[in-house]
């Protein structure tokens, strides 16, 4: 750890990281196979932090649920995270959830994938999100590639004031055709 | 040595003069001056142009409008400061020294204002490659805090919806050096026309500012003046400017 | 929510549970109404708890940046965050786009014909690659010219991993002053 070239992080601080961008539980073997070390040492370390973090008093709390660890906000400051919460500031959609629901209203039935590919990150959990706030909803599986469809729900009709799909402005002459798009997917 | 990394059309071999990451004459200019420490008096503009014309022959006329006007671009450019930088400092003898010099000092500015921008890209490009290592947590709220949540406010109209939708489905444009200073984009002649003439049948006249209010380029602006000098050779319309440079008025005179 | 006042978190307690449900960089002011404390505490606090994350080489970290706090897996550990982050990978800006980038963000709001005269070439396809990532955005036109103005977005800010646009590096010191220059640009 203390010398210069070997700026290789700690399996607590790898795993730490892991486990603050992921959204769903995450299984110790999975972790394992990511932080390449066996899963006995990965599961140690991920009770050693669980115990930790409450020893601290830490304002989040790492749980193993559904078969998976994740973070979750330490219910004694749950007060504070509702007010957070209702406060108003999260009515409001950010930019990047704004741009993917725009994109599913466009182009639906779509898949996760194909929002991704074209928005050109990863808008699996702006996609959960939308979901969560019910503007989109699931629409079956694609024939093909099993991947889950989503589309819009009537409730986002609602909150952006139309009465049906049709009355979405037109897009400019640059964007290509739905078809166009669908035809080279993936799946 | 110079090279102009162009835009290759497919199966043609590029003119090669050797700049890395050429994207413009001011580039190009820094590039001779700073990294070969050349005085720009003492580039070789021929020995450069005698390159592309060698270049073009080997091509056997199957050459590139686009190169050929890309290399004129670099080449005036050059010209320009050289022609610059050849007056004498001191003794200024009459305006065209005066012009001259204001030219060096407006092209040197700018090649100086130039670098400073292009180091403080060098420096975000840096701070990107850091920064894209750091991911921001961006997860989705905990089940019963999300039943909490407010009505969604989404903030903007139907219009401004669309507008987030186009932007993200719009292709992005594949890394390229740019040459759209070269190629002019294709403007449909026929439509602009119509649109004049049905303009000036219905407002009888109109100045050459609002008909070319609306145009999406420079292009368009050329295109309607020389569509409106057709119109004026067939005696559909006619021109008033009462002073040089000043307001062009179109009258339809045709029935 | 249980046993009354006994669990009352501290106050970095429950800065860190708000911290980790926030997706978009929160501002300490907003956090201070939140938390109910005086805004020189909870920035206070903020920045004891940034520092601790760093002191205890944490895989996340917490930054200032784009005009709020938020929290970030730690650079040395990108390796095994990217394997469940795979964004397809974020590519490169060009020489081009990044000049550009640099003249929108110490001029701003400018003009892509400011910008093209900046650069001695012209700015419209990268201008439209650079709104495309969301870097730049639309900033309403000038009064005179009646050209579209330009303004980098706090994403920019964020991915630069700066707090504000006063934490741009000043130009050289040979620069002249831009207005006389770019002032004859074709618009």
């Amino acid at each position: 750890m203390s010398e210069p070239d070997a700026v290789r992080p700690s399996l607590r601080a790898a795993m730490e990281a892991v486990l603050l961008v992921v959204d769903e539980p995450v299984g110790e073997v999975t972790l394992a196979q990511v932080l390449e070390r066996p899963t006995e040492e990965v599961l140690a370390t991920l009770r050693a932090l669980s115990a930790e973090y409450e020893a601290d008093q830490r304002g989040f709390a790492l749980r193993c649920v559904g078969g998976g660890w994740r973070l979750f906000t330490a219910a004694a400051c749950a007060a504070y995270v509702e007010r957070f919460v209702l406060d108003g500031q999260q009515a409001r959609l950010t930019q990047a959830a704004l741009e993917t629901l725009a994109v599913v209203a466009y182009r639906q039935p779509v898949s996760r994938g194909r929002v991704t590919a074209v928005r050109g990150v990863n808008s699996d959990a702006v996609m959960r999100t939308l979901l969560t706030r019910g503007l989109v909803e699931d629409a079956g599986t694609d024939a093909g590639s099993q991947a889950v469809l989503y589309r819009t729900t009537p409730y986002f009709l609602e909150r952006l004031g139309i009465a049906d799909l049709d009355a979405l402005p037109p897009l400019g002459p640059l964007v290509p055709d739905a078809d166009e798009l669908t035809d080279e997917s993936p799946g | 040595m110079i090279a102009a990394e162009t835009a290759q059309p497919a199966g043609r071999p590029p003119f090669e003069v050797h700049l890395e990451n050429f994207t413009g004459p001011f580039d190009l200019l820094l590039g001779l001056i700073a990294k070969h420490k050349l005085d720009v008096t003492e580039v070789a503009l021929s020995r450069v142009s005698d390159e592309f014309l060698a270049h073009i022959r080997r091509l056997d006329g199957a050459w590139d409008l686009g190169q050929a006007s890309e290399f004129l671009l670099l080449a005036a450019t050059l010209l320009d400061l050289k022609a610059a930088r050849l007056v004498p400092r001191g003794e200024v003898e009459d305006e065209e020294d005066v012009a001259l010099l204001e030219a060096r000092d407006l092209l040197f500015a700018r090649l100086l204002q130039y670098r400073a921008y292009k180091e403080a890209g060098a420096w975000m490009a840096g701070r990107l490659a850091v920064e894209g290592r750091r991911y921001p947590r961006a997860v989705a709220l905990e089940e019963h805090y999300a039943r909490l949540l407010p009505e969604v406010v989404l903030g903007i109209g139907p219009a401004a919806f669309a507008a987030f939708a186009e932007r993200a489905l719009t292709p992005r444009p594949t890394p390229a050096v740019n040459v759209d200073h070269v190629h002019s984009p294709r403007v449909d002649i026929a439509a602009e026309q119509a649109l004049l003439i049905r303009r000036l049948q219905t407002d009888g006249v109109a100045s050459f500012t609002a008909l070319a209010a609306d145009a999406v380029s420079v292009v368009v602006v050329v295109a309607r003046f020389l569509l409106l000098l057709d119109l004026y050779r067939e005696g559909s319309v006619a021109f008033e400017q009462p002073t040089p440079l000043g307001e062009l008025t179109v009258r339809w005179t045709a029935r």
